[in-house]
């Protein structure tokens, strides 16, 4: 076992030595704290990258491509429970993918938080988060990636509300952590259905581990009372916490009011790492996912991919059909993130791991990309989100443009020189082979020409055109300074960006059918030069078919908003125009946050309301009852005692005490009087004896 | 015939003290009580107690009390109680001397012949006290102690607070 | 009358002279010295018994009147403690204007 | 020779405590440095007992047995497992953590500090006597000088809290009291170790069977019912829904120091109760109601949970907070009556569900009085308001206090790393393959947590800063000082819970034995 596999927990462990640090900085120490979180996240990456080329080594050597570390926690009762960090292919890809993209983040961040106030607390946050990610990462055990996995929901807490004085912000925060943690019990429950049926937590441990053959067998063969097997049944609710980390429907809700954060933050966590935990996690168990029994049919998907590749489909289409309405920049590329997270998740479903994992890292590149490009635009356009009131800024911010225009066209798969391309044709092409429904390829589709058209939309409404910046701002009588110009984002910004945006397009050449050499290495095999790849079977019509579709939406995107400048920010959309009513749907993203109000929230406060009173009037009521009745016997008994034995008593009293006073006069204090009786008594006392004595 | 001298002298000497008005004199009367109860005392043959009792009594007690009366000096008032309670005080002596002397006279244990005369030597006292009465006898001479510091302290406690 | 009978009368009339002294005056210095009277009294009492009584080898009554007196020196010095400090307090030795533990 | 102190030693320590403060704290800096003096020197002792104890072992250590009343079967016996020890430290811990909260106390300081040392000696004997009388006598001697804190120094409500709290409890011991009088007239034992042996043996019922009128059919019946009466008594003290009601209100009035005390260690008193005294003298009668306990258990977290979402008042949500994350451990304890026998899967689930029942029972209280303390602190500065929409944006001015007081709420929330995490996952663990359906039900109760704890922060912290605290100052150097081991407790327990969990797994192991 090699110097990094036993020394893969520094890569957490640095960032979180650096929160630490920064955790304790004055406020005014921004760049020892700044200096202190992008310095650990270097080396991190700079060891993720050891552990890659480690990974790299092994599989050209044919060694086994997974290294495993466990070590004892805590014992309870006859065992102990093990933890344990792995070191695999795909620990190795994200690894290097997230401390990249986070070290980007990072350098971009000292750069667009320059102002804050609290400079050295949001490194603090995002140090935090990287250790929390990254734990996710390498964890070997369910358990420890569950308690990494709920720090990171800590942390996007703890970010989302990073301007915790806007109400929003503090609220989006909120909804955040609880959106999720919905998911997260669910993945709590399963987790425990595993530790039970599977007696450990850790993936992998010898073949004693939970994802390893004998557990997986066990499961499989063990039918519940519904005649599911338990395999099933705890991948299912594992997938429930993923449905809510990334966002899926039905608890997408909070990913795009998640955008209250700090541009840095979203382009971090809700577009490159946080989000895609879901995936990963769900990568991550695919084994699990994908035991069936002997019995079965290889070939066919089980219960459990067939859910993730349907609730995938549902989502890319739903929430691109969203972002069609929407007027905020991060919003589109919020919903754009979901539906996107969705593709991945019907890429694991229909494809297996490669293919899901490939679009995660593509996008992880892409959309950071592009969330970095829409913070430099806000940034430029001092804090202004509303696209309707930019235009025009490809002359003003031309690194930012063109930057931002590789990531859009990364993100609607633009043939051939662009990684999204590769990445969401290979989604598509395993759908269309998928054995179960042809739908899910027709949803992927159909996301994909949304997409394309809502990103053509923001880049016109954004880049071309007139500034409708000034307009806006002379309209408002608010406005009291000289309408502010848009201006190019500093270097610290504009690099990160151009290093983000080559990564955009050279990443695609590693996972092209010719050489999948992202395929290969995640199942730790050496990868193949071929171009004979392009020629199997299904592989070229998936790709015209594609090729065609993102034309399709480009041109549609051109026909409503290139085709004539946009000129009034107050001028109605070209879709509002032709279709008021769907147009209003989407804007209100379906109505799902109404009907969640509606329904479960306000089910929710009723409960609390039914049970405070329960406790106030029924539970408390009994007890007043009770005391009551008691308290009524008192005062029975009391008015005995006051007009029956009192009356009486006193009567005694008195008796008493006329008598005392009388006795009192013989204790007259004087010795002689007493003594006087002492005589008596005497004289009287020996008669008494002595007649007692005669008789 | 001597024990009766002595013992009207003892009488004598008793109602003298508490009849007569002057304090000192009474004293004085107590004193002659003291002493023909001493004489009493040694006609019946114990020596010890009878010279015991002069040297208490008389060169004790009794100066005690002289001291006390100069201290309190006079106060004015030697006067008997009320006439009514006198009275009353009188019948209740007179009734206690008379069960007394009717149990006295009437006693049947009184009947009995002289024994010989017995020996209360100073030795047999003395060996008494340090064997038999051994414990008692510290008793007591802790109850003496006692009673003394308890004495000083009751007289002298209100001098030292009012200098 | 036989001697016995004649030291116990000698010592009733002692005992009633001192009780009469107890009761009828109305000087605590004179209550006193009748309490000495009767305390006299009972030590005759004693000697008699132990004169005329069985056993007078054992010396009890002696010892009853050595002890006896002891007692009555230290409730001497006591007592007339007390009526000195009294004597302070209220200016007076009168036994009735002493009745503040009156009931 | 031994320099150890003895469970007597460490019993007494607080009473001289209270005696000494009474007796020389005239002044009001005199008597809390005397308390805090003893307070420290307690948990010193205790301290040493925990090294001295050989955790190795599950059976009870450091035993003194004296005859005290022969005639009664009345012997002073005491001793301590693993359990005990946790509940010693718990003590022990929390009370100097109360007195700091009452640092600045006004009326009668050498009073209040008095009572308290006094409810920690009460404390202590309740968690280490073996014997039904004495257990008693302290059980009961907790309970008057928690009634005179509450009724001298309360809030507005004082007296209606004070007297229900009285009351209830009492109607508590008095049944309790009842039922083992009743057992020691069949059977003439008081002690715990002796009785739970004879119900292992089934002698118990035999003895129960010779009352008048008795068969074995009514001693089924009558043991089922001293059972439920020593039942009600501990399910008053934890409290059980619907036995709960005092349980608000008196936190809420309680000066905040003490009701760090009531939740921090008096809560532990009937859970205690429950693990050494009922469990192994009545399992069987506890087993013939488990469904019905289990259903209560799953009461207890989701209803006192929902409660906590509408209250309007700090002090109320951490209480009925208190009642849910107890629920918890009634969970717990409950489950494992549910199955016996000798499988030893089932009893490593069992062994699960009780060390995350211990380690919870103790993280609980650290945690609870943690956060109370916090409510005191803020009381101190909004000087006495501690409505939920009273503040507002505090984090602006207090960073620090907003920060910490996130860790407590975040701990008590069951965020994994800090020590709330591992006690419920534990207990979880457990119960799941013991009771699937009341684990799967109480998982809501974690939600709701989350929902009311940050809904908290929202109101208290975030959002615009409300004008009247603009000025607020914010922890000071000592008060930082002082937060730091409960704190770092926190975090030092979340990371490395073996800390706790090495020393209780004996204990827990001898426990399962016994109930199976």
């Amino acid at each position: 076992m090699t110097w990094i596999v036993r020394n893969l927990w520094l890569i957490p462990a640095l960032p979180a030595l650096a929160a630490g640090l920064t955790a304790l900085a004055k406020r005014h120490q921004r760049r020892y704290s700044a200096a202190l979180a992008i310095g650990a996240m270097g080396l991190s990456f700079l060891l993720s990258l050891c552990a890659f080329s480690q990974v790299m080594l092994a599989i050209t050597h044919g060694q086994p491509s997974r290294q495993v570390v466990n070590f004892p926690w805590f014992e309870f009762g006859n065992q102990w429970l093990k933890l344990g960090w792995m070191l695999d292919p795909l620990t190795a890809i994200m690894l290097v993918m997230v401390t990249f993209v986070g070290l980007l983040i990072f350098i971009y961040s000292t750069g667009y938080m320059a102002h804050d106030d609290n400079f050295t607390r949001f490194f603090c946050f995002l140090s935090l988060f990287a250790a929390a990610m990254l734990g996710v990462i390498i964890a070997n055990s369910l358990l420890l990636l569950f308690m990494c996995w709920e720090l990171v929901g800590l942390t996007s807490y703890l970010l989302i509300g990073f301007w915790y004085h806007k109400p929003s912000a503090a609220a989006a925060a909120k909804k955040a952590f609880i959106t999720t943690r919905i998911g997260d019990l669910a993945f709590l429950v399963g987790m425990l259905w595993l530790f039970s049926q599977a007696g450990t937590l850790l993936f992998y441990d010898q073949g004693a581990g939970c994802l390893e053959h004998s557990a997986l067998t066990a499961m499989v063969a063990h039918l519940t009372g519904i005649g599911m097997a338990a395999s099933t049944g705890i991948a299912l609710l594992i997938f429930a916490g993923a449905v809510g980390k990334s966002g899926q429907v039905p608890l997408h809700v909070w990913l795009p009011d998640a955008m209250e954060g700090p541009t840095p933050v979203s382009a971090l966590i809700h577009a490159a790492t946080m989000v895609a935990a879901g995936v990963f996690l769900v990568a991550r168990v695919y084994p699990l996912m994908a035991a069936h029994s002997d019995a079965a049919s290889a070939l066919s998907a089980t219960t459990a991919l067939q859910v993730v590749t349907w609730i995938g489909a549902i989502t890319a289409v739903f929430a691109a059909l969203i972002a069609v309405a929407q007027n905020d920049i991060k919003r589109i590329l919020a919903y754009s993130t979901v539906s996107q997270l969705g593709y991945m998740m019907m890429g694991l479903g229909v494809g297996g791991v490669a293919v899901g994992m490939f679009h995660l890292i593509t996008h992880a590149f892409f959309k950071s990309l592009l969330f970095m490009g829409a913070g430099s635009v806000i940034h430029g356009c001092h804090e202004e989100q509303d696209i309707r009131r930019m235009g025009g800024l490809s002359k003003l911010m031309p690194v930012t443009f063109a930057t931002y225009a590789v990531g859009m066209l990364a993100l609607c798969g633009f043939p051939l020189f662009f990684s999204g391309f590769w990445s969401k044709d290979a989604i598509l092409h395993a759908a269309m082979g998928w054995s179960i429904s042809r739908i899910p390829f027709y949803l992927g589709s159909l996301g994909a020409l949304l997409t394309a058209f809502y990103m053509t939309r923001q880049v016109y409404y954004v880049f071309f055109g007139t500034s409708r910046l000034a307009s806006h701002h002379e309209a408002t009588p608010a406005a009291h300074t000289a309408p502010p110009t848009p201006h190019e984002s500093p270097s610290s910004m504009t690099f990160p960006l151009v290093l983000l945006a080559s990564c955009a397009i050279l990443l695609g050449a590693v996972g092209t059918p010719a050489w999948p050499w992202f395929d290969s290495f995640l199942s730790g095999e050496a990868p193949i030069f071929a171009f004979a790849g392009f020629l199997e079977h299904g592989i070229l019509p998936v790709m015209l078919t594609s090729t065609l579709i993102v034309f399709l939406g480009l041109a549609l995107g051109w026909w409503f908003y290139g085709r004539q400048p946009i000129l009034s920010a107050d001028l109605p959309d070209a879709l509002e125009q032709l279709q008021p009513g769907i147009f209003r749907v989407l804007q209100n993203k379906f109505y799902v946050d109404e009907l969640y109000e509606h329904t479960v929230i306000r089910w929710n406060s009723a409960l609390a309301t039914f049970s405070d009173w329960l406790d106030r009037w029924v539970w408390n009521g009994v007890v007043m009852t009770v005391s009551n009745l008691v308290l009524g016997l008192s005062w029975l008994a009391r008015s005995t005692d006051t007009y029956l034995v009192n009356t009486s008593f006193d009567e005694g009293c008195n008796t008493v005490t006329t008598s005392g006073k009388l006795l009192a006069r013989l204790q007259s204090g004087r010795t002689q009087s007493y003594l006087r009786l002492v005589g008596i008594a005497f004289a009287a006392l020996v008669l008494v004896l002595i007649w007692s004595a005669r008789s | 015939m001597l024990f009766t001298i002595f013992a009207a002298l003892t009488i004598a000497g008793a109602v003298a003290a508490i009849s007569l008005r002057n304090l000192v004199h009474s004293v004085l009367s107590l004193i002659l009580a003291f002493a023909g109860l001493a004489a009493v005392y040694l006609l019946l043959g114990a020596q010890f107690i009878g010279f015991a009792q002069i040297l208490v009594y008389v060169g004790a007690v009794a100066i005690l009390i002289v001291f006390t009366i100069l201290l309190t000096r006079n106060d004015g008032t030697f006067g008997t109680s009320s006439q009514a309670s006198w009275n009353l005080g009188a019948l209740i002596v007179i009734a206690v001397f008379g069960t007394l002397a009717w149990t006295i006279h009437s006693s049947a244990a009184l009947q009995h012949a002289l024994p010989p005369q017995p020996e209360a030597t100073m030795q047999q006292i003395g060996t008494a006290l340090m064997v038999r009465f051994a414990l008692p006898l510290e008793v007591i001479g802790l109850l003496l102690t006692a009673a003394l510091i308890g004495a000083a302290t009751i007289a002298l406690h209100e001098k030292q607070e009012r200098p | 009358m036989t001697p016995l009978s004649s030291c116990l009368m000698l010592s009733a009339l002692l005992f009633s002279v001192g009780f009469a002294g107890v009761l009828m005056r109305r000087n605590a210095i004179l209550i006193l010295i009748g309490i000495e009277l009767m305390l006299n009294a009972a030590n005759l009492n004693f000697i008699a018994f132990w004169r005329y009584g069985s056993a007078p080898e054992a010396l009890t009554g002696v010892m009853f009147v050595i002890f006896s007196i002891g007692v009555a020196a230290a409730e001497a010095a006591v007592g007339l403690a007390l009526i000195i400090s009294i004597y302070r307090h209220r200016k007076t030795t009168q036994i009735d204007r002493i009745n503040s533990m009156r009931g | 020779m031994n320099l150890t102190p003895s469970i007597s030693s460490l019993t007494v320590v607080p009473l001289v405590g209270a005696l000494a403060v009474l007796a020389l704290g005239s002044n009001r800096k005199l008597a809390r440095g005397i308390a805090l003096a003893f307070a420290f020197l307690a948990l010193i002792f205790t301290l040493l007992l925990w090294h001295r104890f050989n955790p190795a072992s599950g059976t009870l250590q450091l035993e003194e047995i004296h005859a005290w009343i022969p005639v009664l079967g009345v012997q002073y016996h005491v001793g301590a497992d693993g359990l005990s020890l946790l509940m010693l430290l718990l003590s022990t811990l929390v009370v100097p953590m109360s007195m700091a909260a009452s640092w600045n106390i006004q009326e009668k300081p050498s009073l209040y500090f008095a009572l308290i040392l006094l409810l920690e000696a009460g404390l202590i004997g309740t968690f280490t006597a073996l014997n039904f009388f004495h257990w008693f006598l302290f059980w009961e001697l907790s309970l008057i000088p928690a009634f005179f804190l509450i009724r001298l120094w309360g809030g507005s409500q004082r007296a209606t809290a004070a007297t229900q709290f009285f009351l209830y409890t009492m109607v508590g011991s008095v049944t309790l009291l009842l039922s083992f009088l009743a057992l020691f007239l069949y059977t003439g034992i008081f002690d715990f170790i002796t009785l739970g042996e004879l119900a292992r043996s089934g002698h118990l019922l035999q003895s129960l069977a010779t009352a008048p009128h008795g068969t074995a059919a009514t001693a089924d019946r009558f043991a089922l019912l001293i059972c439920l009466g020593a039942l009600l008594g501990f399910a008053v003290k934890v409290p059980i829904v619907p036995f709960h009601t005092w349980l608000p209100a008196t936190y809420a009035e309680a000066p905040t120091g003490t009701t760090m005390l009531l939740t921090g260690t008096m809560s532990k008193m009937g859970l205690y109760g429950l693990i050494r005294i009922l469990l192994p003298i009545f399992y069987l009668q506890m087993r013939s109601m488990r469904t019905p306990l289990l259903w209560l258990a799953v009461a207890t977290i989701v209803l006192s949970a929902y409660a906590a979402l509408v209250q309007k008042d700090l002090k109320r949500i951490f209480a009925y907070s208190s009642i849910n994350h107890l629920g918890y451990c009634l969970l717990g304890i409950f489950s494992i009556l549910k199955f016996t026998g000798d499988d030893p899967a089932m009893l490593s689930e069992k062994a699960a569900a009780l060390s995350g029942v211990f380690l919870q029972m103790f993280n609980h209280g650290l945690t609870a009085a943690t956060l109370f303390w916090f409510v005191a602190l803020l009381e101190k500065r909004s000087g006495g308001l501690r409505g939920l929409n009273d503040f507002g944006g505090l984090r602006k001015v207090a960073t620090v206090f907003a920060g910490l007081m996130g860790m407590a709420l975040f701990s008590s929330l069951g965020l994994p790393g800090l020590n709330g995490f591992i006690g419920e996952f534990l207990i979880f663990k457990g119960v799941f393959p013991l009771a699937g359906w009341a684990a799967s039900l109480s998982t809501l109760g974690l939600l709701l947590t989350a929902i009311f704890l940050l809904g908290l922060i929202q109101r208290v912290f975030a959002g615009p800063l409300n004008p009247s605290f603009a000025h607020m100052p914010d922890l000071t150097t000592a008060e930082r000082l002082s937060l730091f081991p409960p704190l770092a407790l926190m975090v030092a327990l979340g990371i490395y819970p073996q800390l706790v969990l090495g020393v209780i797994n004996s204990t827990v192991l001898h426990l399962v034995q016994q109930l199976r």
